[in-house]
């Protein structure tokens, strides 16, 4: 599915994690941004997991604290970006073990590097969470190596 | 999935515990417990359900939890008013508690529950209170009585109620006296025409002695109620007057803009020259310091004091730079202080002030700057001696080449050239050349007009005017159109020859093509005369036009008038009547409407 | 200066109690950060700095100075830096930025390393930031890299190629060749990749999508195997249903394919009836497979049989209680009424429902879709129904709704009269967000044809909710037009006792010059039935917005002086725009002529004229100052021809579609 | 008359609610966030007072947290939004700040306060030192409960009956500040002395204080010639303790002091200074990097030393790798700023300081226009006043007869205090 973006938003309206697959201003992202969560922070709990915004459909779904949300195409499935959504939430938490908001404030990073991996050109390119999983520890692996050649491997390891 | 997913479950059955908690047999554990239903409440959880559960820990000897409940019952007593009945037994014990702050507080919170169940149980406490011998306990007293009318001025009245409230006018303690004074306001309010209470000359100079004694609040209360008085002749309005002035003293703000506001309204019963001369004096420096205080301050006493000067308009003439704008005003008093100085500016300032303006309009922010720059305009159009300046720092401020200051600049020229025809032509074609720079609409058709009004001096006019023709259609700014159609009539009948193609291809356009049946009609209008009658169309092309007034921004006299007497109220702040924004009482205020 | 490490700097982002402080923390590190930049040349010490500064992009602070540094970190050796660079590049940089030409070297370099996550950092990155110059200078990497041996590597090049072509879509030649092998491909996510490629192709350039075409039953085949064949990898499963992501990306690929081929939609028939029959819709992912099959069979020239299954399979959707179903089930009738417009106005009467629904994305979508149902037969319900919704409607929604309202009002009314009505409840409810060209569409069609009965009956409704209500912006400037141009036809005929007696002067000169030649004098045919109907005060204290659509529209008959005092009254208030307070003065300026037989009329509008002759607008002082001139008796001779009546506009019709 | 407190958090959230009237529906406040971002779009600015719907919302906003009254009449509005100054007066002499922890820590007190400060929308007492007395942080038992304070009972509202020191001392302090507006040629645009005596009174009992000050109108108004300078204030104001009218019929200042620490009263002189501090400043700005001249001047009396000088000078947001040279003081660079700040421990009159500063800018810059925010300047110089003023006397009488001691301290500092940029 086309995404136009993927963004992570706490309740509380901060940003957590914003990836573009279209080209914005950076204006005009901010802009997009701070409208899109304002629509669906004002949501409420039983209405559809859509709303429009200009030319863009938005998908959110909420997990505890957190909103995910995509842009996609007007022509573009939002059922199933809801599954895709879900995906990486799911791959989220079994990489983090139950995670929560603020592992991905602490490891952010990481949350861009498992998108990354499942999603490209705002297409999913990895349905599989195993596949997902075993590239980000190999990954983190050749990192860790490298971390202990330059003798600081405290940094960034842990949280 | 995440954490917190499972303590949103186990939030879920917080009521629940909260239940067993309130029914604890520890102490500790029902006081926190009811601290705690009240958090949810304040964050708009609904712990309605727990009415019986919190009200069976009412009866404590706890001054926390009892203002906690007490605080409880003022939320939820309308949803639920049988079950208030239920602490009505405590309430009236309270009320004859050894302790005057208990018995205050059960007068107060009855007073607030909005439950007609609760009035017959009120009547006999609140009478005793009335006469209780602890001005705390009188002072929240009265004031309940005016909650009570509220509800049924009936009982208020049959209890003789009202009446107590107006002997508590005279009482000894300054608290009291000024809370009458409010709760005799509010009930003239909610039944206008019965007159409760009026003031009349033996009650004044009453009040006037009560006020120094009364705490900031109690005087502003005092000054209000004031307002309503009309003095019986010139020596009474005087002698209010003078013993008013010392408010201006008064380190409240509101007490300061209170007191300007009965000096204004009673100016008119005094003749004496000298004393309206002391008293515009003696408000000039108060209302100068309300702008050293909070920018919000600052802001409700900038819009007053661009009423008061549309009453007084010299008043602050001497003042003009108290009002220049410091970098971290924020921009909503920076807007009032423009306005501010643009009405007080006189002849001799103009200088200063464009001086000034022009540091504005390099400031950043666009609607500022576009402010300061029409400030400017203004001034160059009121005072024939500042126009050669202002129209110097306009030109300057063009070859900035800031887009949007270029725009603004244009449609203010074009207003100041209105203002003096041909005395400024050698400016246009320096305009001329921050032609580029111009592509909104109102910039645009400023520009046009410039053209056709100055046609002799630009050399290259045809090529001008044809540029704009090309876009005449996608232009769709009617404005622009407008313009253009007018501009060329003029240029055509100028210089005939050079302007015979252009003027007919323009109206043939207009009249043709544009949907605007408005732009259609101009131009019809001006063929036909054209036609018609070429001397004709010159005639009205041509007719001189008288200089422009500039609009003035003074409010119409009544409106005016209606402020001056509520300056330091909504309405003065937001400059509107009140009828605009305040409801009858029946419709409700603060619903969403559809 | 303080120099963090990240963790340290996010905690004590999150300590800080206001914004301010916040604020603070970030200036200073950001300062420390670019000083450190320009100070220490380490990759080390970038490698700290820009994840930190990446944080601090999250938090909306700016991070320009960090652009050139990420490019600086990429090329590093070490897969950390790398991945942290680019990281940064994908976040700070865009397509549009000129440093990114910087960029390319380090690209190509690193598609060529030997470590398949280098590589595929490089792919990954390309995919988000290539230009169309980047895009084909690194063309023959990608296309190398699709034959790659590993499957990492294939998938990733092949959505990179989805970004070259996106970029350029002549580049494809170099991908089409490989895609039907790349179908055949052992990976599900290789498949599903190339699905997306050979989609975006097929999208671009009509050499791709013959190519596409031939590919039908390969593909179909692709998705029969997803079908029914045994689930072996339980990895890509979700509820039972075997890779349902794989399943929707062939439904749209085949969408794209087969839009406009006979040929392409005939081999379609089976499988779609196949997806739809076996896909089990009680889950979200179900519904969503169906939702796609749904959208495919009725965007392509299906058989009809499929086009029912799946217009009924929407019905069930409208009837669903999800209102995730309800929504995109909405959506797609919307897309379908063009072809299926029986079989979609059916569910009219639960669409209509759904105009109140309490959630704004329903709400938008069944507007969406009531607009689209609106045909010959149903036109004066439908529009019943929106206007009734339209003062309590969304205030986003309202200036698209009567803008299509206007259109639908316009096109597909069948008489003059009840369009002209028609619109006048749209600008009187709506005349705030009505687009000026629509507002003049509603004159043309007034003024067009020469039906002063109609034209009586327009300004005598305009005339009468004028007096009630100022505030709609179109509904006065158009009012106010039809006011002036047919002054004549709003009073009645006999002309009441408060007339002075007609003076000369202002009459009309018979003999007044028809300039244009083609402007004939429409002779006023006086009389009409004037009945007395809803004139007046009476229905002026009731509020506009209380309008039933579905009653009568009240009617005024003025007197002449009461013209003028409404037209002197619009020009001199505050509240209404300029543009209508234009419109007013060519009004009044109008109205002499108009009431050629009543004695006053002008020197009362020059009166009125001449409390705008210093006028700060200068459109406004123009008018007073040249109308002024105009009616002055030196003119008088003149004057008749000028203000008469104005001839009518050509006019062109515009589709209904265009509008909607 | 408000109808309606409420505390909100940045994003409009209700951290307390207290309704005082219930004639408006308490969700009303859910569009007090919507009609601020509103104007913010339109007008380019939030407004302190705004209408809806019948409903008129005044509010200020303390760090992080916004302080909003409701009403649905057309009442006074400077009334109100002095009440909220001093509600976030009150809370912040409670729990030291005012900010949304806080006051999610003290919910309970906050709502006790609020039942105290107003009833039924009308503002009651609000001075914090009676409120001490008798809304403490500990709770009670209703045995020991304390009392309605005597300030409320008493004749005098702002002194309890009963006080009692060993050691009966005033301190005065008369502090005055510097407003001034300079643009970049040196030319003063607008100044203003604001001059305050502030006191810590330690007495006994209910004493009676005078205060003599050398008030030029005063010595008109007695025919005294004044010896030495008098002084014309402008702006006299009051803490209410003041007998006005008093001062009004002959210009004695007289009062029965609070305990403790108050203001007693400010004042204000319109006069035409000369800066006491000035800045001549220079700006080079080249590709990649910004530099700056400046000269700073101590302009008054020669035996007079201005102590914790502090010249701000801004600098651009992006600015890096600071380097400073100056004569004297040290410098240093205060990003969260966006500007450079000098101090000077002590600046004697007449003298002249330099400095040099060089900032590196980055090669991507941020796109938004430069703000040219002023030079602000701090200091402050004891044993002095700008005006002039001076006390001549406080006198303290109580009947019990004992002695006190005054002290009297003077000092002049900046007030607002901006120098333009070129």
């Amino acid at each position: 599915m086309p995404a136009k973006y993927i963004a992570l938003v706490s309740r509380q309206g901060k940003l957590r994690l914003a990836k573009w697959y279209t080209t914005l201003s950076p204006k005009e992202k901010t802009k997009t941004i701070k409208e899109v969560s304002q629509l669906v922070l004002a949501r409420r709990p039983k209405q559809c997991n859509f709303v429009e915004h200009k030319d863009t459909k938005v998908v959110y779904r909420k997990y505890a604290s957190l909103y995910f949300i995509a842009g996609i195409g007007l022509d573009d499935n939002e059922l199933l970006m809801l599954e895709i959504i879900h995906r990486y939430v799911e791959v989220l938490d079994r990489f983090f073990g139950n995670v929560c908001e603020l592992d991905l404030i602490f490891h952010f990073q990481k949350a861009y590097f498992i998108l990354d991996e499942m999603v490209m050109a705002g297409e999913l390119q990895e349905a599989s969470k195993k596949t997902v999983l075993r590239c980000l520890a190999q990954q983190d692996e050749a990192e860790a190596v490298e971390y202990a050649e330059r003798g600081w491997a405290d940094i960034n390891l842990e949280g | 999935i995440m954490k917190s997913k499972v303590l949103a479950a186990l939030r879920k059955g917080e009521n629940y515990e909260l239940k067993t908690e309130l029914n604890s047999e520890y102490k500790e554990r029902r006081k926190e417990a009811v601290r705690r239903v009240i958090a949810n409440m304040t964050v708009g959880k609904d712990v309605s359900g727990l009415f019986t559960d919190v009200l069976k820990n009412m009866h404590t000897d706890d001054l926390e939890i009892k203002k906690l409940i007490y605080l409880y019952l003022i939320n939820y007593a309308k949803t639920q008013p049988d079950l208030v009945i239920l602490a009505i037994n405590t309430f009236v014990k309270d009320a004859e508690d050894t302790n005057p702050l208990i018995r205050a507080l059960a007068i107060r919170t009855m007073g607030c529950l909005h439950v007609v169940e609760v009035l017959d149980h009120l009547c006999d406490p609140l009478r005793k209170c009335l006469k209780d011998p602890n001005p705390y306990v009188r002072k929240t007293a009265v004031m309940c009585v005016a909650k009570v009318y509220d509800l049924n001025p009936a009982v208020a009245d049959e209890n003789g109620f009202v009446g107590a409230v107006r002997e508590a006018l005279s009482d000894a303690n300054p608290m009291v006296v000024s809370n009458a004074v409010s709760a005799l306001t509010e009930i003239n309010e909610m039944t206008p025409g019965r007159d409760v209470w009026r003031l009349d000359s033996s009650t004044v100079p009453v009040l006037l002695t009560a006020i120094n004694e009364c705490i900031e609040w109690g005087q502003i209360a005092i000054l209000e109620a004031l307002a309503s008085y009309t003095p019986q002749g010139e020596k009474e309005a005087e002698s209010i007057c003078e013993r008013l002035l010392p408010r201006l003293q008064h380190a409240n703000g509101s007490v300061v803009l209170t007191t300007v506001r009965l000096l204004i309204q009673y100016e008119k019963f005094v003749r004496r020259a000298d004393l309206l001369t002391q008293f515009a004096k003696k408000m000039v420096p108060p209302l100068i310091t309300l702008l050293s205080s909070e920018p919000e301050i600052q802001y409700v006493a900038l819009r007053n004091i661009n009423i008061i000067l549309q009453h007084h308009p010299k008043l602050l003439s001497k003042e003009i730079r108290v009002f220049f704008c410091k970098y971290n005003d924020p921009i909503y008093v920076k807007y009032e202080k423009l306005d501010v100085l643009v009405r007080i500016c006189s002849e001799r300032n103009t200088d200063p002030l464009l001086n000034e303006l022009k540091e504005y309009a390099r400031e950043v922010d666009v609607d500022f700057v576009r402010r300061a720059i029409q400030a400017i305009g203004r001034l160059a159009i009121r005072y024939e001696s500042a126009a050669d300046k202002a129209v110097k720092v306009l030109v300057e401020l063009l070859q900035l080449k800031v887009n949007s200051v270029v725009q603004d600049v244009v449609i203010v020229l074009r207003d100041v050239f209105r203002r003096y025809p041909q005395t400024f032509a050698d400016v246009v074609p320096t305009l001329c050349e921050h032609i580029d720079y111009v592509n909104e609409p109102d910039a645009k058709a400023a520009l046009i007009w410039i053209l056709g009004e100055y046609s002799e001096h630009i050399s290259n006019i045809g090529n001008l005017l044809s540029v704009c023709l090309e876009g005449f259609l996608e232009e769709e700014d009617e404005d622009v159109q407008l313009a253009l159609v007018s501009s060329v009539v003029k240029f055509f009948l100028k210089s005939p020859q050079q302007g015979q193609a252009l003027v007919l291809k323009t109206l043939k356009t207009a009249t043709e093509k544009c949907a605007n049946p408005d732009v259609r009609d101009r131009a019809y209008i001006y063929w036909r005369l054209l036609s018609a009658n070429p001397n004709a169309a010159r005639a009205v092309a041509l007719a001189e036009k008288p200089p422009v007034e500039i609009e003035n921004a003074n409010l119409p006299p009544s409106l005016l008038e209606e402020l001056i007497s509520e300056l330091g109220n909504v309405s003065s702040v937001l400059q509107q009547p009140a009828k605009l924004f305040v409801y009858k009482k029946a419709d409700k205020a603060g619903v969403p409407r559809d | 200066m303080s120099f963090f490490r990240l963790k340290d700097l996010i905690r004590a982002v999150r300590v800080c109690k206001t914004a301010a402080d916040e604020r603070g923390v970030i200036q200073r590190e950001s300062a420390a950060i670019r000083t450190s930049f320009k100070e220490v040349d380490s990759q080390d010490a970038r490698y700290v700095n820009i994840q930190k500064l990446l944080y601090i992009y999250l938090l909306g602070y700016p991070v320009q100075f960090g652009q050139l540094e990420c490019l600086k970190l990429v090329a590093s050796p070490r897969f950390a830096d790398k991945r942290v660079g680019y990281l940064g590049v994908t976040l700070l940089l865009d397509e549009k930025q000129d440093i990114l030409t910087l960029l390319t070297n380090s690209l190509k370099t690193d598609m060529n390393s030997s470590d398949d996550y280098i590589v595929g950092l490089a792919l990954g990155t390309l995919s988000n930031v290539a230009s169309s110059e980047v895009a084909s200078d690194l063309v023959d990497e990608v296309e190398r890299l699709l034959d790659a041996p590993q499957g990492y590597l294939r998938k990733k090049a092949a959505l990179a190629a989805v970004r070259v072509v996106r970029r350029d879509p002549e580049l494809f030649t170099s991908f089409l060749p490989r895609v039907k092998a790349l179908l055949g491909d052992k990976r599900n996510s290789v498949q599903m990749a190339t699905v997306a490629l050979l989609a975006e192709m097929c999208c671009h350039t009509q050499e791709a999508l013959d190519e596409g075409r031939k590919l039908v039953p390969a593909i179909v085949q692709l998705l029969r195997v997803l079908l029914t064949s045994p689930r072996e990898s339980p990895d890509r499963e979700v509820a039972g249903i075997n890779d349902p992501f794989l399943q929707v990306a062939i439904l749209r690929l085949l969408r794209v394919i087969a839009c406009g081929s006979q040929d392409a939609a005939d081999g379609l028939n089976d499988i779609l009836t196949l997806v739809a029959s076996q896909t089990d819709g009680a889950k979200n992912v179900g519904t969503a497979i169906l939702y796609e099959c749904a959208v495919t069979a009725l965007a392509i020239p299906s058989e009809q049989a499929l086009r029912v299954l799946a217009i009924n399979m929407l019905g069930k959707f409208l009837a669903n209680r999800d209102n995730n179903v309800r929504y995109v089930a909405l959506a797609t009738l919307s897309a379908a009424v063009i072809t299926e417009a029986p079989s979609v106005q059916r569910h009219r009467a639960t669409v209509i429902q759904c105009l109140r629904d309490n959630d704004i994305s329903i709400r938008r979508r069944a507007l969406d879709l009531s607009f689209a149902l609106i045909n010959e037969n149903n036109v004066k319900h439908i529009v019943t129904e929106i206007l009734r919704v339209l003062p309590h409607a969304d205030l986003d929604f309202r200036p698209s709704m009567v803008y299509r309202l206007s259109a639908a009002i316009t096109l597909f009314g069948d008489s003059l009269e009840w369009r002209v009505d028609n619109m006048l409840r749209v600008l009187s409810l709506g005349g705030k967000y009505l687009n000026a060209r629509d507002m003049f569409k509603f004159i043309r069609l007034v003024s067009l044809e020469a039906d002063e009965h109609l034209q009586r009956r327009a300004v005598r409704i305009s005339f009468a909710l004028l007096e009630r209500d100022i505030s709609q912006e179109k509904m006065v400037v158009a009012g106010t037009w039809l006011v002036g141009e047919y002054g004549d036809l709003l009073v009645a005929r006999s002309v009441s006792s408060s007339a002075e007696a007609p003076a000369p002067v202002d009459g009309i000169d018979d003999d007044g010059l028809d300039i244009l030649g083609a402007l004939g004098k429409p002779i006023p045919k006086k009389g009409g039935s004037s009945s007395p109907d809803t004139s007046g005060d009476a229905a002026a204290t009731s509020m506009l917005a209380a309008l039933d659509p579905s009653e009568e529209l009240p009617q005024a008959i003025p007197e002449p002086m009461q013209v003028v005092q409404l037209l002197t009254a619009i020009a001199k208030s505050p509240i209404v725009s300029s543009t209508s307070r234009h419109v007013a003065l060519t009004a009044l300026a109008k109205l002499p002529g108009r009431f050629a037989h009543i004695g006053g009329v002008n020197s009362k509008v020059r009166q009125a004229l001449s409390k705008h002759a210093a006028a700060m607008d200068v459109e406004t002082q123009a008018r007073a100052v040249e109308f002024g001139m105009l009616l002055s008796q030196q003119l008088d001779s003149v004057r008749a021809g000028v203000v008469d009546r104005m001839p009518a506009p050509e006019y062109t019709d515009v589709p209904y579609e265009e509008y909607v | 008359m408000a109808s309606a407190v409420f505390l909100l958090d940045l994003k409009g959230k209700p951290l307390i609610a207290r309704d005082y009237r219930g004639d408006i529906p308490l969700t009303a406040i859910d569009r007090f966030m919507p009609l601020l971002e509103d104007r913010e779009d339109e007008e380019g600015t939030s407004l302190p007072v705004m209408t809806e719907n019948g409903v008129t919302y005044l509010h200020l906003r303390e760090k992080d947290v916004y302080l909003v009254a409701l009403t649905r009449k057309n009442t006074n509005a400077m009334t109100l939004l002095q009440f909220l100054h001093h509600l976030s007066k009150v809370f912040t002499e409670y729990f030291k700040t005012l900010e949304e922890e806080s006051i999610r820590d003290n919910f309970v007190i906050i709502y006790e306060l609020l039942d105290e400060m107003m009833d039924y929308g009308v503002p009651q007492i609000t001075e914090p030192k009676i409120l001490q007395e008798y809304i403490t942080q500990e709770s009670h038992m209703l045995e020991i409960t304390p009392r309605p304070p005597m300030a409320v009972t008493n004749a005098v509202s702002w002194r309890s009956e009963g006080i009692s020191y060993r050691k009966n001392e005033v301190f005065l302090d008369v502090v005055e500040s510097i407003n001034m507006l300079v643009n970049p040629t040196g030319n003063v645009l607008s100044s203003e002395i604001q001059g305050a005596i502030k006191m810590k009174v330690y007495l006994s009992g209910m004493p009676e204080l005078r205060l003599g000050l050398n008030d030029k109108v005063m010595f008109e108004s007695t025919g005294r010639s004044a010896k030495g300078k008098a002084v014309e204030m402008e702006d006299i104001r009051f803490h209410q303790c003041v007998r006005l009218s008093k001062f009004e019929s002959d210009r004695t200042i007289s009062f029965i002091p609070p305990d403790g620490e108050f203001e007693l009263m400010t004042y204000r002189l319109n006069t035409q200074l000369k800066p006491l501090i000035w800045c001549e400043s220079v700006v080079e700005s080249h590709r990649g990097r910004v530099e700056y001249m400046v000269k700073a001047k101590a302009q008054f009396k020669h035996r007079s030393t201005a102590n914790n000088v502090e010249i701000v000078v801004p600098v651009p947001n992006d600015a890096d790798s600071p380097k400073f040279k100056s004569t004297i003081g040290s410098v240093k660079y205060a990003p969260e700023r966006s500007a450079f700040v000098w101090k000077i421990k002590q600046f004697q009159g007449g003298k002249e300081a330099l400095l040099r500063a060089h900032f590196g800018l980055p090669s991507i810059r941020d796109d938004d226009p430069e703000r040219r925010p002023p030079i602000g300047v701090k200091f402050e110089i004891p044993y002095f006043t700008t005006s002039g003023i001076q006390v001549r006397y406080l006198k303290i009488v109580e009947k019990s007869g004992y002695q006190a001691l005054p002290w009297v301290r003077y000092i002049t500092k900046n007030g607002d205090y901006q120098l333009r940029m070129p």
